[in-house]
């Protein structure tokens, strides 16, 4: 595709890149990492030749256990139930990972692109848990939310996927058509920590 | 406000991310064409609605997006048990001594 | 006169350092930072705070907590920041704070009602309004007028609200409802096992009755140990302290409501902070220490300004430092009450008297009293009280409370102010919550929680523990129970108990009701429930005329039904039931409390859903572009949808028929992304869809498009759309943009429940396309400037699909036609819509490409005669009343959803409502739609409706108005004239005819 | 029947109340009765007074396992109305609401039958043209209702948010003026005390256990207080129908569902009509004594323990917020549950059954006090007869096989 092709994500509308530095103070940090590839995938964890086609496709094993998530080079995927996962790989190399995929797994499995689908929120600073503990009634506690876990669960009025990257560091998988309505609502429930875009 | 045990995410959820889905255990009949007109109706709209001990399917809508079931007592609306789509439950009314 | 009821005292819960001035029914008065509304008046000496709802009689500050019926006042200084109903018992004093009371015309000193009350309230015993005002039927909406003007406390903000409120949520081992010495207790022992541990209180600092209390603990003050323990559990990282918090609901599952006021005391709206937040706590284990609240005693004219409960007296004395009176005169069943008599006479103001009703007590705190030389007498009530506005005097009589009667001569003592206790009622309100029954129990005369489900605990007060030293003991044990049961520690506190040594204390009498002279019809009132004008003679008239459940007695005399929900009034009003029925009060039993524990505020239980945050606003990605070329937008479920694009000047029907007529000559385009669209894959796709939809699958070409009705297992038509066929076990459905969840969840729940050995996945993918759709004999022609593929009719046939780069980005286009006219779908991933959009519209330029909104789609596709489900179809409409018999399969093996249902008796009706055309005769007149259709024009009412109309437009393309509708056998009466009599009292004519009025071959979609 | 009055009331205020009679007796139960009456709700005590009165059987028990008037009756947030969509069902209730005209006069009890009106606001195209389409349908039959502007509701309720800039702005509504509120408790009590006067046995605490059948007919039911037998049986049981159901070894197209509703503290007077929007989720209207009266949708799930999910509170509160931004400040005093037995198609079953002489009366789902005359009318005819009163015959149990849904679900809206 040239390069006169504009590519928007779907928080292109707040234009967040003219936000990023205008506030450095506040207790909330925000960065969307837009535009990643998006893959969902579909297959049967308790067969065996799926699970190693997945494994030598993306280079790590498929995580199986509920609510966990695994990581590669090429891909970081989360177990979305227990025959489906989402695979973000990085921008543009949705198609190729696809392909990939395709060419490893035999028998009944399913694959959909869905990089137009979703954004990813990323949600982090000193004040990332109570913005979290307005947004969802999942318990953040460490013990039941450690690091690596992913949970699809409510968020305000919508749904997200939210996987904990760090202790103070969460990302919100959002989809498309309802971001606009979590970016208010992030804007509003940070007001009195203040909100700082990366 | 309940706290619903999903079988598939294997921990407990707060109700919200849920959808009911009324009577579990209902089969359609493979034979549609061949059973009475009160038959059929039994099927699509008749319903056990029991005051206790109540098996009946559960949405995870927000989690995992699956089918469920729960046994729930309808008074005190403790959940005794959830099950996986296909299983059986091990709490039943008769197992509790209940009619 | 400034604070002459303010004495010296060392409180340290005021601030003498910080005078506040406030405002009270337009008068200033001071008070001090730490007061509430209540104290400070109670200071200034201010004794009328507000007149009773029904005899318009004066009252007085009876409590200090939340069962304050009287005090509730209008507190705010503008129409946007006033609050209607606060207790002054429990609104924390600020500078500058505004407060009048809800009732009393012209004022509460002088008020006109109060002569209606004396005159006309010997005919208002409960349920009077049952009895009367009957007739004529005619005139009850005037009498009700007036009856209305009486109505209500206080009254509603005029302006909306400034503040801002929201809500947490969190998650916890042990949640401790209370922060007094119970619920400190236990907060401290569950803690030290490590449990994660919230501990909530409503009032404005930890510590509970120990705020108000001169009991020493480790021979300290009882707030040394507060401070302490506080500060104890301020320091660890597993305990979160909510004060000014109340616990208004606990609700299944262990999720306890909190209602946290976060800046109610600073002043009102404070910009930039949340005025209340709702915390949701998902506790493991729940510990109830929510304590008891203080009885009062029911005697004659028990509401004159100056009677009150004896504990809110200690309160208002030891907390801070005001003695609401000069002399006092006690009434008490119990030895807990001396404290009071003791507290007011170390104050140095003048005991008048203690009146036990008890035969005789040697109770140290009995003792205590005496040797300080206060006067008791035993075995006497006081049956009445003389005073208007305050109290002037007391008449004291001995009784016999076995046979409820006065034993002999009354005598007057003068006083300023009655103090009663009838003993303890534990705060079981929470417990009861979750449905569990309270039960009773004779030793404290009181109820406790009852069986429960839920994992909960209670200690202390509520368990009817008074004694000091064991409601602390109790905490610690309840603490190490609740948070072993939660899983951590031992189920044991072994540190040291604090200590403290309780007065030894006699038995309390279980008094409930005080006798007079003259029997309760004829006594003067004796009130059980304050705010609504409920008295002892009340409750026994209801018993009287047959209301003997407990239930009914609430019901016809409100008793309980206050904005204090009871809590002052209820244990007495059951007392008067049973006595007067002759049962005991178990057999009585009790109404259930219900949250809100005390009332809570509506921006708080809607926390920040509100205004834009409502619900969410769904866009897709080229809804900036609809908005920089002025579209109105329509609410489609969630999603914002642009309706039409007007242009300057425009009147919405000229851009309809601008947009219409652009579209049928040359070409428009709509932004379809709303629609919903599920990618199905796996080798049984195909039977899949051969039992969800009405029409067979099983031969539909990979690159071929086919429309599809899906019907719910009723037969009734749900959803319709496009199904296209990407590979030979791949499919997109695209569904309605309302039912798009609804249609993904339907094919899950056959999928998981029904036909698991399917093998076929659903993915929703609706985000993840942008749609657009280009219609009209031009659209090829802008389609080629952009496209790299062969769009001729040759090589792209109508209803296939064929993948190919527009504008340089990667697309499916589906060759589908909802307008009639040749047309191509173009769907490029969302990130891709906006470029893309722009592209077309660049390219389009030329043909003067117009975009059109969905109002535009609606005219049309029913110019074609093309349905929209939920329009058109309501639930009630199968494939066959809809003509579209086509979209049946005949020959399918499976019997597939719905199909059972269609030979059921109704639905073989001949007269079944379908689907046909409608010709208005008039050619300019639109029918509106949803007008009702008859066959017969001359019919008186009731008419015999045959049907109504579903869509209805003016056409500009054919230049005519038309409809469709469904009516009853309409297929086989095309041709027939139907009439339709319209809201403004005329009858229009139609024609029933097809409902395809534009291009019935079908030639404008295939060129 | 002592005769209620202003004059009474005056006249009882000089011997200081004590002389007012009971509203009604406290009977033992019989051996038998002619008709037993299985729940004391405002339709079963309606039917025992209509079968009294216009079928001159007088010899009915109605057994309630609690109090009086307990269930719904008591739980309901008292709206009347007729304004709904099918025929079948609009004759039902205009029929009820003709009763309810006159019927303080004809009990001579206050019921506080108050035509406030009622608003159905639209939000969406849809919401207008299916309001368009049941004023129509009203209308022609007799009903009346008129679909007013955006500008004319907002006259109508100033205090309304009827602005663009809502989320969901009020694009019209309809309106019906004979409908209104009413006082619940009130209906139930007077039903009862004017069957208590025409001989009709209220059995309260009396608890039906079973019901004793023989040869397909019933014989009579057992209860805690012993076996009472009877020729005809008719339940009335709202939603705890499908347990009565199942002594007889029935299931019923129902389910029972918790039915929140909710009032805040007393307010000076400041909505005058009622007002009610199924898109944005709720309604309210203003009681005599000053409270909001708020009701809200069903919880989703089986319930029978009379409460429902604090979500439905919230989602209901901030929906009356949205209508009425003014009362963000006002305080929520008390909520509370029934329990509502629903049936598919959102209307009620009066219904013969297939064993002789057991009737059920049930599925009224949330619409049921409003219908508590008519249903009581028509359901005493059904008994009375043996065979259904015109207006019920459409609510045969039997429609469930045969297809003849009428449903209702658009014009039900939101539970109330």
């Amino acid at each position: 595709m040239s390069n006169s092709i504009q590519v928007e994500s779907p928080l292109h509308h707040a234009q967040l890149d003219q936000l990023i530095g205008q506030s450095n103070s506040g207790g909330i940090i925000l960065h969307e990492a837009a535009l990643l590839g998006h893959l969902n995938l579909r297959g049967n964890s308790q067969d065996a030749e799926f699970l190693a086609g997945v494994k030598e496709a993306l280079g790590v094993a498929l995580p199986i256990t509920p609510c966990s998530s695994a990581k590669s080079t090429l891909a970081q995927i989360m177990w979305l139930a227990p025959d489906e996962w989402l695979i973000v790989v990085a921008s543009g190399s949705e198609y190729d990972v696809e392909q990939k995929l395709r060419s490893y797994l035999k028998g009944h499995f399913a694959v959909s692109d869905i990089s137009g689908a979703q954004t990813i929120l990323e949600l982090s600073g000193s004040n990332v848990i109570e913005l979290m503990k307005k947004s969802t009634g999942y318990d953040l506690h460490l013990d039941s939310f450690p690091v690596g876990k992913v949970v699809g669960t409510t968020f305000a009025k919508t749904g997200a996927h939210i996987l904990r990257v760090s202790e103070d560091k969460f990302q919100l998988v959002v989809r498309r058509s309802f971001s606009d309505y979590v970016w208010l609502w992030i804007q509003q429930g940070s007001q009195e920590y203040g909100l700082t875009i990366v | 406000m309940l706290l619903i045990h999903c079988p598939y995410c294997e921990e407990m959820r707060e109700e919200e991310e849920f959808s009911p889905a009324g009577q579990a255990h209902i089969e359609r009949p493979l034979n549609p064409e061949e059973i009475s007109d009160e038959q059929w109706a039994h099927y699509l709209f008749f319903r056990k609605n029991p005051r206790g001990l109540h098996h009946e399917m559960w949405l995870h809508a927000a989690g995992c997006r699956k089918y469920f079931n729960v046994t729930r007592n309808t008074v005190t609306y403790e959940i005794m048990e959830t099950y996986k789509m296909g299983q059986e439950p091990n709490v039943t009314a008769s197992k509790e001594g209940q009619s | 006169m400034s604070q002459v009821n303010r004495i010296a005292g060392s409180s340290k819960r005021i601030n003498r350092n910080r005078t506040l001035t406030f405002s009270f029914n337009g008068k200033e008065y001071k008070g001090f930072e730490g007061d509430t509304v209540a104290s400070a008046l109670l200071a200034n000496g201010v004794d009328v705070v507000g007149r009773s709802f029904k005899y318009s009689r004066p009252r007085g500050i009876i409590t200090s907590d939340s069962q304050e019926p009287n005090a509730i006042f209008q507190i705010g200084s503008s129409q946007a920041t006033t609050i209607p109903n606060p207790r002054a018992t429990q609104t924390d004093l600020y500078q500058g704070l505004t407060a009048s009371s809800t009732n009393g015309w012209p004022n509460v000193n002088f008020d006109l009602m109060a002569t209606v009350g004396k005159l006309g309230g010997s005919m208002m015993p409960p349920g009077f309004y049952y009895k009367t005002f009957m007739f004529p039927q005619s005139l009850w909406m005037s009498y009700e007028h007036l009856i209305r003007k009486g109505a209500g406390l206080g009254a509603s903000p005029q302006q909306s609200d400034p503040d801002s409120y929201d809500k947490m949520h969190h998650h916890c081992d042990v949640m401790i409802v209370g922060g007094g010495p119970a619920g400190l207790a236990a907060a401290l022992s569950a803690a030290q096992t490590g449990a994660r541990v919230i501990i909530s209180d409503e009032q404005n600092e930890f510590g509970g009755s120990l705020l108000c209390s001169t009991q020493q603990i480790d021979g300290q003050l009882p707030s040394q140990w507060v401070e302490k323990t506080v500060a104890q559990l301020s320091d660890m990282d597993n305990v979160m302290l909510l004060p000014r918090s109340t616990v208004f609901g606990y609700y299944d599952h262990n999720l306890v409501g909190i209602n946290e006021r976060r800046t109610d005391h600073l002043g009102e709206h404070q910009l930039q902070s949340t005025r209340q937040r709702v915390h949701k706590v998902r506790a493991k284990q729940v510990i109830l220490a929510t304590g008891a609240h203080e009885r009062p005693l029911v005697y004659g004219n028990n509401d004159v300004p100056g009677c009150m409960l004896a504990n809110a007296v200690s309160t208002y004395i030891n907390r801070y430092d005001v003695v609401p009176g000069n002399k006092l005169v006690l009434m008490t069943t119990n030895d807990n009450a001396y404290k009071t008599a003791i507290d007011w006479h170390q104050a140095g103001r003048q005991v008048v008297t203690i009146v036990d009703t008890r035969k005789a007590s040697s109770g140290e705190l009995v003792n205590k009293a005496k040797q300080l030389g206060i006067n008791v007498i035993f075995g006497h009530a006081v049956i009445e009280v003389k005073g208007g506005k305050r109290v002037k005097g007391v008449d004291i009589a001995p009784i016999n409370p076995e046979n409820h009667s006065v034993t002999g001569a009354a005598k007057h003592f003068s006083c300023d102010t009655v103090a009663s206790s009838g003993g303890w009622s534990p705060v079981i309100h929470l417990s009861s919550h979750t449905g569990s029954r309270p039960v009773w129990k004779d030793e404290i005369a009181g109820f406790v929680p009852g069986d429960t489900v839920q994992q909960q605990h209670s200690c202390g007060g509520l368990e009817g523990v008074y004694a000091l030293s064991k409601v602390i003991s109790d905490g610690f044990t309840t603490g190490a129970v609740a948070a072993q049961a939660a899983g951590k520690g031992e189920g044991r506190y072994t540190g040291q108990l604090p200590k403290t040594t309780d007065p030894q204390e006699d038995v309390s009498m279980a008094l409930f009701h005080i006798p007079h002279v003259k029997k309760t019809s004829r006594a003067p009132k004796q009130f059980v429930d304050y705010q609504n004008d409920v008295t002892a003679a009340g409750i026994e008239l209801a018993n009287r005329e047959g209301f003997e459940s407990i239930e009914h007695v609430k019901r016809y005399t409100a008793l309980g039904f206050g904005t204090d929900q009871g809590k002052l009034g209820n244990i007495n009003g059951m007392a008067i039931t049973a006595k007067s029925l002759g049962k005991t009060i178990p057999e009585t039993g009790t109404t259930i409390f219900r949250p809100m524990y005390t009332p809570t505020t509506f921006g708080a239980l809607a926390g920040a859903d509100v205004k834009h945050l409502f619900d969410p606003a769904r866009f897709s990605a080229m809804h900036k572009w609809h908005l920089d070329n002025g579209a109105e937008f329509e609410d489609v479920g969630q999603w914002k949808r642009p309706w039409y694009f007007p242009q300057p000047g425009e009147t919405m029907q000229q851009s309809l028929e601008r947009e219409c007529l652009a579209t049928r000559n040359s070409v428009g385009i709509l932004d379809a992304s709303t629609l919903g669209k599920i990618d199905i894959q796996g080798k049984d796709a195909r039977e899949f869809l051969n039992r969800v939809y009405t029409n067979p699958w099983s031969k539909l070409g990979v690159g071929k498009c086919r429309y599809g009705v899906m019907c719910k297992e009723d037969g009734m038509v749900f959803d319709d759309g496009v199904t296209v066929c990407l590979e030979e076990n791949r499919f997109i459905m695209t569904t309605t943009t309302g039912g798009a969840a609804g249609v993904l969840q339907w094919l899950e729940l056959w999928h998981q429940t029904e036909w698991p050995e399917l093998e076929v996945y659903f993915s929703t993918v609706t985000d993840h396309w942008s749609t657009m759709t280009i219609s009209g004999p031009n659209s090829r022609k802008v389609l080629e400037k952009i496209c790299d593929i062969d769009v001729s009719n040759d090589s792209f046939k109508y209803m296939d699909w064929r993948a190919a780069t527009v504008a340089g980005v990667k697309a499916r286009i589906f060759r589908i036609s909802f307008t009639g006219e040749l047309s191509f779908e173009i769907n490029v991933q969302a990130n891709f819509g906006m470029h893309t959009w722009k592209a077309v519209m660049a390219a389009g330029e030329e043909f003067n490409i117009t975009p059109y909104g969905t109002e535009t789609m609606h005219i049309l596709r029913a110019e074609k005669g093309f349905i929209i489900v939920g329009q058109d179809t309501d639930g009630s409409v199968t494939p066959q009343d809809l003509d579209m018999d086509w979209v049946v399969g005949k020959k399918k093996e499976f019997s597939f959803i719905g199909k059972r249902s269609w030979t059921r008796f109704d639905n073989k009706r001949d007269d079944r409502k379908q689907m046909v055309g409608l010709k208005p005769k008039d050619p300019k007149f639109v029918l509106p739609e949803g007008a009702q259709i008859v066959f017969e024009k001359n019919q008186s009412i009731p008419m015999t409706m045959v049907g109504h109309v579903t869509s209805s437009y003016y056409s500009a393309c054919m230049g005519y108005s038309f409809a469709l509708a469904v009516v009853k056998g309409g297929i086989s009466r095309k041709g027939e004239s139907v009439f339709l009599p319209l809201s403004d009292g005329t009858t229009v004519e139609a024609e029933i005819c097809s409902p395809v009025f534009y291009d019935p071959k079908g030639d404008r979609q295939n060129v | 029947m002592q005769q209620y009055s202003g004059f009474g009331l005056l006249k009882h205020s000089l011997s200081y109340h004590e002389n007012w009679q009971r509203v009604w007796s406290n009977p033992t139960p019989k051996k038998h009765y002619d008709v037993v009456i299985i729940g004391g709700g405002g339709h079963g005590l309606a039917t025992a007074y209509y079968l009294a009165k216009e079928h001159g059987i007088t010899n009915i028990a109605v057994v309630e396992k609690g109090y009086l008037g307990g269930g719904n009756t008591a739980r309901n947030t008292t709206i009347v109305r007729s304004n709904y969509l099918w025929d079948e069902a609009s004759h039902l209730y205009e029929h009820s609401l003709k009763l309810w005209e006159g019927l303080a006069q004809e009990l001579n009890y206050n019921l506080m039958f108050s035509q406030r009106g009622v608003l159905n606001l639209g939000h969406t195209l849809q919401d207008m043209r299916d309001i368009e389409r049941r004023v129509n349908a009203n209308r022609l039959n007799g009903i009346d209702g008129e679909v007013l502007t955006t500008a004319q509701v907002q006259e109508m309720v100033p205090i309304l948010d009827c602005s663009k800039g809502a989320r969901f702005p009020v694009m019209g509504a309809s309106w019906q003026a004979r409908a209104g509120t009413a006082r619940h408790d009130a209906v139930a009590w007077g039903f009862a005390r004017a069957a208590d006067a025409l001989g009709v046995d209220l059995l309260q605490q009396t608890e039906v256990t079973g019901i004793r059948r023989k040869d397909g007919a019933v014989e009579g039911v057992e209860t805690n207080r012993g076996f009472i037998s009877a020729n005809k049986v008719a339940c009335v049981a709202a939603g705890n129908s499908s347990v009565i159901a199942k002594m007889v070894g029935m299931e019923l197209p129902l389910e029972s569902h918790p039915l929140q509703a909710m009032v805040s503290e007393p307010l000076k007077p400041i909505l005058n009509t009622v007002v009610m929007s199924n898109h944005v989720h709720g309604y309210v209207s203003q009681s005599d004594k000053g409270d909001l009266v708020i009701g809200a949708g069903i919880d989703g799930y089986t319930g029978y323990g009379q409460r429902g999910s604090f979500n439905v509170v919230e989602h209901t509160i901030a929906a009356i917020i949205e209508m009425f931004p003014i009362f963000s400040r006002v305080r929520l005093n008390r909520a509370w549950g029934g329990i509502v037995d629903t049936c598919p198609d959102a209307c009620p079953i009066i219904s013969k059954t297939h064993i002789k002489g057991l009737y059920f009366n049930c599925g009224w789902g949330t619409g049921g006090f409003k219908a508590t005359p008519g249903a009581g009318h028509v359901f005493a005819h059904t008994i009375a007869k043996d065979e259904p009163h015109p207006l019920a015959k459409p609510f045969s149990i039997d429609r469930f096989s045969s297809g003849e849904l009428i449903d209702e679900h658009g014009a039900a809206g939101v539970a109330h």
